[in-house]
C-alpha cells in the first residue's frame, strides 16, 4: 500500500477505503493507548483529559528533546558562515527542510517554505498572488467555513485590489454546496476567479471538504488552488503532488511540532513568479539603493534569522509521526472519531453540527447543549478535568451560517483514548444535571 | 501536577445566578429594535438587545432585554433589569460605574455587597475571561442610557 | 544609579560615562570568567572561541530551561479558552510580555509587540507606518549603514507608494553624516521625511549611532523614529520612553533568548492609528464576508497562534540579563571591547573599520588583512576553533560605501574573555602566516 | 562535542592554490570593461572581469582576467586562464561543462585528474560553501563564451 492511498485519494468518496475496513474489524489493535505516555505533559497529568488538539497538540519527547539537543550542540545562525558549528546549524535547518519535502512528497526542497504557522503562510499566499494575479474586478474564492486565516487575508488583499471575495455557500450539516460552482460557471463569473483557498478539513465542523472536486474545477481553469490543511496534516497522508493543490499550508504545533513552527508548500512554477513578501536579510542577492534583487527559492521567501529550532522541532515530529506509522496513526483516530461520533450523537439534548456521514468528518466534533451555553458547558468541563474549547472558532462565518454564536468544541490526536470520550460524555451529563 | 484555577465552580454559578439563568426576568422579544442597535460581546459572539422605558417622572420605569448569552450574561442582565427601575439616569450612571469598577478589579467586591442579590457577580473577578460575560449588559445600558432623548 | 544612567543616556558624548570611569578603575572586577559555563553550548565544547554572537548569541541554562518546562508544564493555545491549561499557557505568555514591558521600560503591555525578530518586526512597521503616512513623492529616511532588514522593507514601500529612499550618508570611518540633515533642511526636502529608520547599533562596524540627535531632529519636525535595536539591546541598557524613538525593533536570538523570538515596541498613539499588517486569528474583532473590524492592542498586530515558547524563552533570557546585572554585562563588555579594539588595531597589514573613538563603538570588529580576502581568514580560523563570520553581513550598501565586498567580523558577547581575544589575535598572526 | 568539518585546511588550500592566489597568471588591469559586464557572487558580493581574446585560426587566445577574490576564486580564474588558450569554443565548451559537473558533485573529481594542476581544484567539493568561489570564473567564461560575436 502506497503512502498515496491513505484518506486523501478517497477523501470524496466512502467506506471503499482498505483501511477503514481492516480497522472496522480490529478497531483497536493498531497502536496501544500508552502512546500517551510519550507525551511528557500528558504523562505527568494522568487525569487531564485533553480535548483541544485542533487548538494545539501535545509534544512528544521526541520533539522535545530535538528542540533541546540543537540549542545544546548545534546552535549558531545559517548560510554562508564558514564555521563547523554553522554549518552544522545549517545542516540542521536543511535537513529539517528535507524531511518535510518527502514527508509531503514535494518535488523539490525549493517547494518547502518555512513560516511561524499557517496564518503566516496565508498572509504571504495572499500577498504574493494577489499581486501576482488579482485586478480590479477579479474574483477570490474562498468558502464559508474557512478559518479567519484562511478568509480575512484573501479579504483584505480583495479589498487592497478591488477585487471581490466571493463565499462557497454551505450546507446547514457544514458540508460545502459545490453546486455554487456550476453557478459561477452559468452566469460566467467563473472567468473573473483568479484564486480559489479552501480548508482541507474544516476546524469548526471538522468536515472532510471534497477537494478533488474543487482541485479539478479549478484545474480546468488554471486558477491555483490554496489548501488550508492546518486540520487535515495532524490527520490524514498528504501528497501534495497527488493532492491537485499548487499551495498548501499547516502548523507545526497542531501537528505534534513546536509553535513558531509552519509550512507553505507552493509548485515551484507559482513561486517561481511570484513576487517576495517580507524582505531583508537571506532573501536578497544584490541590494542597491534603487532596487533589490532576490535569492533564489525557498531562501526568496524566507527573510531574516529563521527559527532553526522550530523546524528541527517540526522534522522531528514528521520523522515521529512516520516511524509510528502515519497510517496507523489515521486508522485510530478514525476509530475514535466513529466511536466519538456514535457516543455523542446519541445523548439526548445534544447538537452535532457537521456532517451526519462520520466517514465525510474527522477529529473534531462541534456541538451544543439545549439551554446552556457553550462557555458554560466548557467552564464547568474544567472542573472535571476536561480540556475542550467553546466558542466560535476563529470561523465567525461559518457560525453565522448556522445561526449560533458559539459552539463546544471536542477535538481528537492520536493519545486520545476511548477513556477519554467515556469521561467527555459523562461530563456532558455532569453539564446537563448542573444546569438543569 | 495540574494546578487548578483560583476560582471554585460555585463561586461563578451560584444559586442566584443559576436561577436568572434559567429564569430570567424581564426577558422579552425585542425584535422590534434593529440588529444595528444589537450590543455585542466579541470575544464570543454573543449578542443582547436592550431597551429602557423612562417613566414621567425622569425615573427608569422598565429594562427588558432579548439575547440568548450564557448564564453570567444572562443572569447579570437579569439581575440588572430587577434592580434598575426607580432610578434616574444619574442614579444609574454612577450605578454602572461602581459595577465596572468592581469587575474590572479596581474596587473590592465588597463594595457590592449592599445590593442584595447584584452581589453574586462579585465572584465573577475570580474568572478573568468570564468578566466580559458579566459586563456585557452593563456596557449595553451604559451606551443606551447616552442615545436616550433627554 | 537609574536605569536610565547607562550608555544609552550618554551615547553620543564621549568617556564623560561615570560607568566607564569606574571600569577603567578596575576592568575585570564586574564578572566572572566562570559565567561561559552558564551557557551549555559553550560548557560542551571548551576549546570553542565563539566570536559571532552579532549573527546569534548562545543561549544560557535558564533559557533552556524556561522552554522545556513550558512545553512539559503548560503547553496549550492562548486565549479564549475556559480550561487551566490553557489560562496557564495565557498567562505564561502575557507574563512574558509584561517582562518585555518593564525590561524596556514601556508605557504599557499593549505597546509590547511580539514578532518572529528584528525583520519581521520592521517588516511589519514598514507596510503599516507607510500605509498610513506615505503618498506619492514622499521621503523615507534611512542610513547608507543599515542591515538590509532595515533597508530592503522601506526601499519596497517607497517603491510601492512612488516615494524616494533617501540614505544619510556615512563617512569612511563608519559614522554617519548628521551635516545631512542640515543639508535636507536648506533645499526644504526635510518637509517630505515621513518616516526615518536607524539601527542603534551598526552590525557592520560596531558604531553607536547619535540617536539623540537624529531624535531630536525627528521630534521637531513630528517625524516617527524607528530604531533598529537588534545589535544595541545585547548590549546596552535601553528605556524606550527615554530614548526619543517612536518604534524599537530587536530579536530574541541575539539577546541570549530563543530563536524564533522578537519584539516590536511602539508608542501606543502610533500603534493605534496603524492598520494591522497580518491578518487572522487572535487580531480581529468581527468577520464579516466584506470587512471586518480589529481586537485591541497589542493582538491587533499579532495574527494566528503566537510562539508562547519563544515568548517565555525572551522573558527568561531579560530577567536572567537583569538578574546578572544590565549594567554589570555592559560594563564587562565595554571593557572587552576597548581590550579587543587595542588588540587589533596595533596589528600590522589589518585594516580595522568603524570608528577610531573606540567610545564610540561596541562589540563589533570588522576587520580585513592585507592580501588576505575575508572568507580565507574565516575559513583559516575555523580550524583552530575560532568562530567569526565573513562576507557583507546583509550590509552591501555599507560595504560599497568602504569599497570592499565584505570583511571578516568578529563580535563580543558576554561570555566572552581575555583569553578568547588573545586567541583571536594569534588566529590573525596564524593566517597571515599561513598566506604570507 | 565538536565535529570538525569533513574537510582539511590543506585539502582546500593546496600548494598549487596558495601559489595561484600570491601570484596570478593572466590577471590584469581590465578596466576597459564596462562594470555592468562584471561577473558576480552574490552570496559574497565579490565581483570578477573576463577578456577572452581569438585567435584567427578560431581557437582561444588568451584569456585575461581582473578582480581581487578569495584565494579561491582567484586561484580557479588563473588556473583557468592558463589551461584554455588553444582549444576552440566548443573544445572550452565542454571543459567548463565537465568542471562544473565535478564542482557541482555530479561527477567524481577524479574526473580532472588528467587535468593537471587544475585537479587541485577538485578538493574543494568538501567545502560546501566554497564552491560557488570555485565556479565564479567559469560561469563568467561560459557567460563570455556565449556573447562573443561569432
Ligand atoms: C483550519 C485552520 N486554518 C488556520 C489556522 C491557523 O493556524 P495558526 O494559528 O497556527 O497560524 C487554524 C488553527 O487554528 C486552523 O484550524
Ligand atoms: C542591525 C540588525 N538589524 C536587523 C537584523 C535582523 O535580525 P533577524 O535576522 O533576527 O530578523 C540584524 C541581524 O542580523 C541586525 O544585526
Ligand atoms: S460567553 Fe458570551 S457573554 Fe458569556
Ligand atoms: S569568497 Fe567570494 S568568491 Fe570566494
Amino acid at each position: 500500500m502506497g503512502r498515496t492511498s491513505g484518506f486523501f485519494m478517497t477523501s470524496d468518496a466512502r467506506s471503499t477505503d482498505p483501511l477503514t475496513e481492516r480497522l472496522l474489524a480490529d478497531p483497536r489493535g493498531f497502536l496501544g493507548d500508552d502512546v500517551r505516555n510519550e507525551f511528557p505533559l500528558l504523562a505527568a497529568n494522568p487525569d487531564l483529559i485533553y480535548l483541544d488538539s485542533a487548538a494545539t497538540s501535545q509534544k512528544p519527547e521526541a520533539v522535545l528533546s530535538a528542540i533541546d539537543r540543537y540549542y545544546r550542540q548545534d546552535n549558531a545562525n545559517v548560510h554562508r558562515s564558514l564555521y563547523d558549528l554553522a554549518e552544522r546549524s545549517t545542516m540542521a535547518f536543511e535537513d529539517s527542510r528535507r524531511v518535510v519535502e518527502s514527508y509531503l512528497n514535494a518535488a523539490s526542497h525549493r517547494e518547502i517554505i518555512f513560516t511561524r504557522g499557517t496564518t503566516e503562510a496565508l498572509n504571504l499566499l495572499a500577498w504574493s498572488l494577489s499581486e501576482l494575479l488579482v485586478t480590479e474586478g477579479d474574483i477570490i474564492l474562498v468558502s464559508t467555513l474557512e478559518h479567519h486565516a484562511n478568509f480575512v487575508p484573501w479579504q483584505q488583499a480583495a479589498i487592497r485590489k478591488g477585487a471581490e471575495l466571493l463565499l462557497i455557500p454551505a450546507l446547514k450539516d457544514g458540508t460545502l454546496d459545490l453546486d455554487f460552482l456550476s453557478t459561477l460557471e452559468k452566469d460566467s463569473r467563473a472567468d473573473r476567479v483568479k484564486i480559489t483557498a479552501v480548508a482541507h478539513i474544516s476546524n469548526a465542523f471538522g468536515t472532510i471538504h471534497p477537494v478533488r472536486a474543487i482541485s479539478r474545477w479549478c484545474r480546468e481553469r488554471g486558477i491555483p488552488l490554496v489548501l488550508d490543511a492546518a486540520q487535515s496534516l495532524p490527520h490524514l497522508p498528504i501528497d501534495v503532488q497527488a493532492s491537485g493543490a499548487d499551495f498548501l499550508a499547516f502548523s507545526g504545533h497542531k501537528v505534534y511540532g513546536p509553535m513558531g513552527s509552519g509550512v507553505l508548500w507552493g509548485r515551484e512554477e507559482w513561486l517561481e513568479k511570484m513576487p517576495p513578501w517580507q524582505t531583508g536579510g537571506e532573501m536578497i542577492s544584490m541590494v542597491k539603493p534603487e532596487k533589490s534583487t532576490w535569492n533564489e527559492l525557498p531562501y526568496k521567501f524566507e527573510a531574516g534569522t529563521p527559527d532553526v529550532a522550530a523546524a528541527v522541532g517540526l522534522a522531528a515530529a514528521l520523522k515521529w509521526m512516520k516511524d509510528t506509522g502515519v497510517e496507523r496513526l489515521e486508522a485510530r483516530e478514525h476509530e475514535l472519531g466513529l466511536y466519538t461520533y456514535k457516543r455523542l450523537s446519541s445523548l439526548e439534548g445534544l447538537t452535532l453540527y457537521g456532517p451526519s456521514d462520520p466517514f465525510r468528518r474527522r477529529a473534531v466534533f462541534s456541538f451544543n447543549l439545549e439551554g446552556i451555553h457553550s462557555h458554560d458547558v466548557a467552564q464547568y468541563m474544567n472542573t472535571v478535568g476536561v480540556a475542550i474549547r467553546s466558542g466560535h472558532h476563529c470561523a465567525q462565518p461559518a457560525m453565522r451560517l448556522m445561526g449560533i454564536p458559539s459552539t463546544a468544541r471536542a477535538s481528537l490526536a492520536l493519545y486520545n483514548t476511548h477513556e477519554d470520550i467515556d469521561k467527555l460524555i459523562d461530563a456532558v451529563k455532569g453539564v446537563q444535571e448542573y444546569f438543569r | 501536577m495540574m494546578q487548578q484555577s483560583s476560582g471554585d465552580l460555585d463561586d461563578l454559578y451560584m444559586e442566584i445566578i443559576l436561577d436568572h439563568y434559567k429564569s430570567p426576568r424581564n426577558r422579552a422579544d425585542l425584535s422590534h429594535i434593529s440588529d444595528d442597535e444589537t450590543h455585542e460581546n466579541p470575544s464570543c459572539g454573543d449578542t443582547l438587545k436592550l431597551e429602557v422605558l423612562m417613566g414621567d417622572d425622569g425615573r427608569i420605569k422598565s429594562v427588558l432585554f432579548d439575547g440568548h448569552g450564557c448564564a453570567i450574561s444572562t443572569a447579570s442582565a437579569s439581575l440588572m433589569s430587577e434592580r434598575l427601575p426607580g432610578k434616574t439616569r444619574e442614579e444609574a450612571r454612577q450605578f454602572i460605574d461602581a459595577f465596572l469598577k468592581v469587575l474590572r478589579g479596581e474596587e473590592h467586591p465588597s463594595r457590592l455587597e449592599e445590593w442584595g442579590d447584584l452581589a453574586v457577580l462579585g465572584g465573577v473577578v475570580q474568572f478573568p475571561l468570564r468578566i466580559k460575560c458579566a459586563t456585557l449588559a452593563w456596557h449595553a445600558l451604559e451606551k443606551t442610557l447616552e442615545e436616550l432623548i433627554p
